[in-house]
């Protein structure tokens, strides 16, 4: 289901391969189509080329063969990579801005977005540190700051949560939603938490291990407004057993 | 303050100790390496003579070095933007470093007039390479991940290049400026020997006299010289890595 | 002509064997003259071809070897009439001639030097070790008994003695070998292009050194503030020291600093013989005479 | 193989053809800039006296070369064991930078006697600084994170030298040896300036013989084997570093 | 409950203070005692000081003031740090091997080790890539394998399944707990999964989000053998009920 559709983006993939040198092919004839608007949560086995679908979809790593197209052609894109990927010279303000400042936004003004932006993650107080004066999950979520800072049309995400603890993470995934919501961009969400997949989506993907190919394609068909109190319902439930089976036969 | 200045005197305390006790006693000659006492008498005397002539050399001296650190970066901006351009022309700049330059010395004259000109001159071509080849390797150096994150915001080469790869590069240029800066005293001083001024100057006449004190008042000069550009360089170091990078921090 | 500045190149630095260009009157002669000193480095005989310096010091067979590579500069002063040239040695060997100097020990020679590959020819180098020239340095003289070098008659033994050292020197000029030395020079193309500047440059020179000659002092003054490092009294001694090879029987009928056809030929043939320069070339273009 | 070579061989053409017609049409004096028949006509008629004067000098650059490269990582690693050590002698290191070679001449023969010694000496005092300055840049650059991982193991100083700080500084190193190689070359040259052999004594007596066609053809074998020594550093860092190297990868 | 106390290993923590400079201070009079043979969970916000801890207990980080002590004195330590912390010159193989060489293990020994982990983390085929040629959860996995092969009395481990989808999570869960049976080591376990916690440890606490301190301290009744069954068991829904609502509270 679909909230908005406004200035959005929607994808396709074509029969894409990518493999590397000296190894296995990763993705093979990949065939797969997100709509303007959608949540996609993609599940599947570490290796299985989840980063590397999500770099090519973000034009930093061209497919061997086959065709992606987006529309609009060049989308507002951000991405929170797997690791933080912070400058370790600028303090997290000026890495939380970065994109902004990339994009020639003022300084008055990307540093409000900016700031605001590390509120929401709950590091307000941290606007002055040094990446290396950081924790783990302090610096990731210094890089989802850094991403949501940007008002991006296609939001690609590699397991933002995963350096978070539980609260957080809860947290998080709500306030994402309801950007989600807000903003009306198109999502395609990396995560190895099942529960989560099925939390925040509105359809959900399982890789297979080898090839990287669709094994699932499921609409997550539950409520817009995803609270916590979803957490406990029978139908997030029984998405969950039906995606983790579908992860556990591979 | 102690901490810091107490260390490097000692060994050249003891240096001096052993140079004076050594003369003194005969195990070295006199007409070879001059007693301490003996520079300092020299320097003394020939305050006036010294002091213009060490004017003269830091003036040659750090203008050759301006010039390597400005021309020596940009070649390796250019170097390091394709690997065809890399392999066309960084053999080339290897042939600064190898080339004698009074060998070169009439070729400097006619081309560069007599005096400061050539001066700087010499001490531009003595000290590009390693300005050259630090910054590229620098600038080859840096991490593909943060090149993705720029690429993903859409940055310009150019604004790649200055807020990405230079700060990366930084530890490693400041390595090649060090190395310039000893490098563009002493190209000063060789091209001071063809130029006929300076410390080149006092050292060529100093050694036709026998005056083995003056040759040593001169080159240790020379090396203050080297000592102070050092310094500086470690100063900048010090005040642009100290936050965040590994080689500056005890 | 022209305002602009002449520049005179020297290939060192002010000492006595320039003292009658610091001593020549330009002012008054309303030339602009500007002297360069230089360095061992200094390629004063390229810089006077390519206009880098209209006048420049240079020796004779330097010069015929720049003619004949197509260098097309011109002798119009010759300060030495004489070689200072010499190869000094310790006077507690005792050697009584110049081949006797390579029986055996060192010698420190410029191989590049015409006069070096002279004495190869003459005397043969099978007996002794031949090192680069130290360039006026005699470190290595003094701490080696059986060390013989090149030298710069007024400067290296002057020296050495200074250092405790008993040095004999026996000139180069004895073995033949006797090229002009210090001689002032400009390029063929200012000398058809400015002939009367030129002709003043050499008269003020001339009467430059003739006013040195008579009474070096405020010369000698002027040029050890310009190179301290030369001390007072050397400059003296120097400037006493380097007369005979200044002033002869020629320079007493020619004029100072006059040159002879004969003493050119005779050069150019040498050079030619020792494989300095390929042909001989015409010994007239060598030199403007008085 | 031909991408490899003719991306380099183009520039030099182009010097080539730039120089034989300049000085063919009387741009440049010819008594100033051979043309390069006149160089390769040089090299024939003097083939015997340049091929031993080339090897010669290459032994000498070597044989400096291998000393600086042990000699300077040795004081590098001796510089990286403390904060003190280092503020106590890496000022001095910058004196062997400085030093005009020529102004030592007398000491250098006095102490290293005529001939080769003299040469690997100047090769090695010329060409020591850069190996020491980016060798100890490269130490103190280890990841905290992996010295952290090589001391809960239990490894000595010893082993977390050689098995951690030396591979990890290993692209810095090579850049130091890159630079030191050419230097070595110089150095040596110099020397011979000194000690009277090889290819410096060409260039000396050439010199003082106005034939500027052998000096350019001294000279020139000079850069061939300083780019010898670089393409063999090249070639070490190509195979050491291809595998994980962001600076070897393209 | 605890099931062998063998060679393993008991620690102390007594009015633990560590601060950073210029920030305030992370840990504040902690105290802390873990029995020889425990496997115990440690659950907290991000920032509260969780690796902190950890590597103040493996003498990575002296305290403050206060007193770690352990019991013998210098355990055999292994870590599973927050980042894989690879090195990146070395094959997966022989980066697993590393801890077993750097302690003197011989080749073929260290290899088989390491091999026997790398399958067990399903990195078998992956042996002979370099770290830049993994996915993150492969390069986690790795610094597992690297971490088991030595076979400890204390194992930190430092989220080490965060990267990992659920079923290979799950699967190694299951392992560890099994290895802890079998081994008898003590484990710290950190982790931002609540469940993950209360299935695998014998004793869990929550630490606070400033000072760190215990805010809950709990035993984990649960049958010796966890398997796959217990995930449904009511017990262990307790026992999470019980944590979340104390992170909650922070
Ligand atoms: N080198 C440092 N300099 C300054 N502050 C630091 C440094 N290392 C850690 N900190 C601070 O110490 C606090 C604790 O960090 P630590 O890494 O222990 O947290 P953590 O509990 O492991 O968090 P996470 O769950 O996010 O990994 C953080 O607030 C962090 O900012
Ligand atoms: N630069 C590379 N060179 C060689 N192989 C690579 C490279 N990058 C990725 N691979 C391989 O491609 C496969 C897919 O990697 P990718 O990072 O896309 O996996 P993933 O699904 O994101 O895994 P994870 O969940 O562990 O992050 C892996 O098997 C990995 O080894
Ligand atoms: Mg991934
Ligand atoms: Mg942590």
């Amino acid at each position: 289901m679909r909230v908005k559709i406004g200035g959005v983006t929607s994808l396709q993939l074509d029969r894409v391969r990518r493999s590397f040198p000296s190894g296995p092919t990763v993705i093979e004839d990949l065939n797969l189509k997100v709509d303007a608007g959608e949540f996609l949560a993609i599940l599947g086995p570490s290796g299985c080329g989840k980063s590397t679908l999500l770099r090519m979809i973000a034009r930093l790593l061209p497919p061997d063969s086959g065709t992606i197209t987006t529309s609009p052609q060049h989308p507002r894109t951000a991405f929170v990579f797997q690791d933080a990927h912070l400058l370790p010279w600028r303090t997290v303000l000026d890495n939380a801005a970065l994109p902004l400042e990339l994009q020639g936004v003022g300084r008055e003004q990307r540093y409000a977005a900016a700031r605001a932006e590390l509120a929401q993650v709950g590091l307000a107080d941290a606007e002055q540190r040094y990446p290396a004066q950081l924790s783990g999950g302090m610096r990731m979520r210094v890089s989802l700051a850094r991403a949501l800072a940007t008002s991006p049309s296609l939001l690609l995400m590699d397991e933002p949560f995963a350096a978070l603890d539980e609260i957080t993470r809860f947290n998080l995934e709500v306030q994402l939603r309801e950007l989600w919501c807000a903003r009306g961009m198109t999502v395609l969400f990396v995560t190895h938490s099942i529960s989560e997949a099925a939390f925040l989506s509105n359809r959900a993907i399982v890789l297979a291990r080898r090839g990287c190919a669709v094994i699932l394609d499921r609409p997550i068909d539950l409520p817009a407004e995803r609270t916590h109190a979803l957490r406990s319902d029978p139908r997030l439930g029984a998405h969950i057993q039906e995606l983790f089976a579908a992860m556990e036969e591979e | 303050m102690i901490k810091r200045v107490l260390p490097p005197s000692i060994p050249l305390l003891a240096v001096i100790a052993l140079m004076e006790v050594a003369v003194r006693q005969g195990w070295v000659a006199s007409y070879l390496v001059p007693t301490p006492t003996a520079i300092l008498k020299a320097m003394v005397e020939s305050r006036v003579e010294l002091a213009e002539a060490f004017l003269k050399t830091s003036a040659g001296a750090l203008l050759g070095f301006a010039l390597s650190t400005v021309g020596g970066i940009s070649a390796a901006v250019l170097l390091s933007s394709s690997r065809t351009i890399q392999r066309s022309f960084y053999p080339y700049a290897v042939f600064f470093q190898t080339v004698p330059i009074i060998a070169m010395a009439p070729l400097l004259v006619i081309w560069f007039g007599y005096g400061m000109r050539t001066v700087v001159a010499s001490a531009f071509v003595v000290s590009i390479f390693p300005v050259i080849a630090n910054t590229l390797t620098g600038l080859l150096s840096t991490d593909p991940a943060l090149r993705d994150l720029f690429q993903l915001y859409g940055a310009s080469r150019r604004v790649t290049l200055f807020k990405l790869r230079f700060p990366a590069a930084l530890p490693q240029i400041l390595t090649g400026l060090r190395i310039a800066s000893g490098l563009a005293v002493i190209g000063a001083i060789v091209g001071e020997f063809i130029g006929g001024q300076g410390l080149g100057s006092v050292v060529d006449v100093a050694r036709t006299q026998q005056r083995v004190d003056k040759v040593f008042a001169a080159v240790l000069l020379a090396s203050v010289l080297g000592l102070a550009l050092f310094g500086l360089i470690n100063l900048i170091s010090a005040i642009t890595l100290r936050r965040w990078h590994a080689s500056e921090q005890s | 002509g022209s305002t602009s500045k002449i520049r005179l190149a020297l290939n060192w630095k002010p000492d006595p064997q320039f003292g009658g260009f610091y001593a020549a009157p330009f002012q008054e002669a309303k030339l602009d003259v500007e002297i360069l000193p230089g360095g061992a480095g200094t390629p004063t005989v390229q810089m006077i071809g390519a206009g880098s310096a209209e006048f420049g010091v240079v020796s004779a067979d330097e010069l015929v070897v720049a003619r004949s590579m197509g260098n097309d500069v011109v002798a119009l002063f010759a300060v030495f009439q004489d070689s200072p040239q010499g190869i000094m040695v310790h006077a507690e060997r005792g050697l009584m001639a110049i081949e006797e100097v390579f029986e055996e020990g060192t010698v420190a020679l410029q191989k590049g030097l015409p006069y070096a590959r002279l004495l190869e020819k003459q005397f043969r180098f099978d007996h002794v070790k031949i090192v680069p020239s130290p360039g006026g340095d005699i470190t290595a003289f003094l701490a080696d008994p059986l060390f013989a070098q090149q030298c710069f008659i007024m400067s290296e033994p002057l020296q050495a003695k200074r250092a405790g050292a008993k040095v004999t020197v026996f000139p180069v000029a004895d073995v033949g070998y006797n090229p002009y030395t210090t001689v002032l020079a400009t390029s063929g193309k200012y000398l058809k292009d400015n002939a009367a500047t030129v002709e003043s440059i050499v008269a003020a020179v001339r009467s430059g050194w003739r006013a040195y000659l008579a009474n070096p002092k405020p010369t000698n003054d002027k040029m050890h503030q310009m190179n301290p490092s030369m001390d007072a009294a050397t400059f003296t001694e120097v400037a006493e020291a380097q007369k005979p090879f200044i002033e002869n029987e020629d320079t007493a009928n020619a004029g100072l600093g006059s040159m002879t056809k004969e003493r050119w030929k005779k050069l150019i043939g040498q050079l030619q013989g020792l494989g300095d320069i390929p042909a001989a070339i015409p010994a007239d273009d060598c030199f403007r005479p008085v």
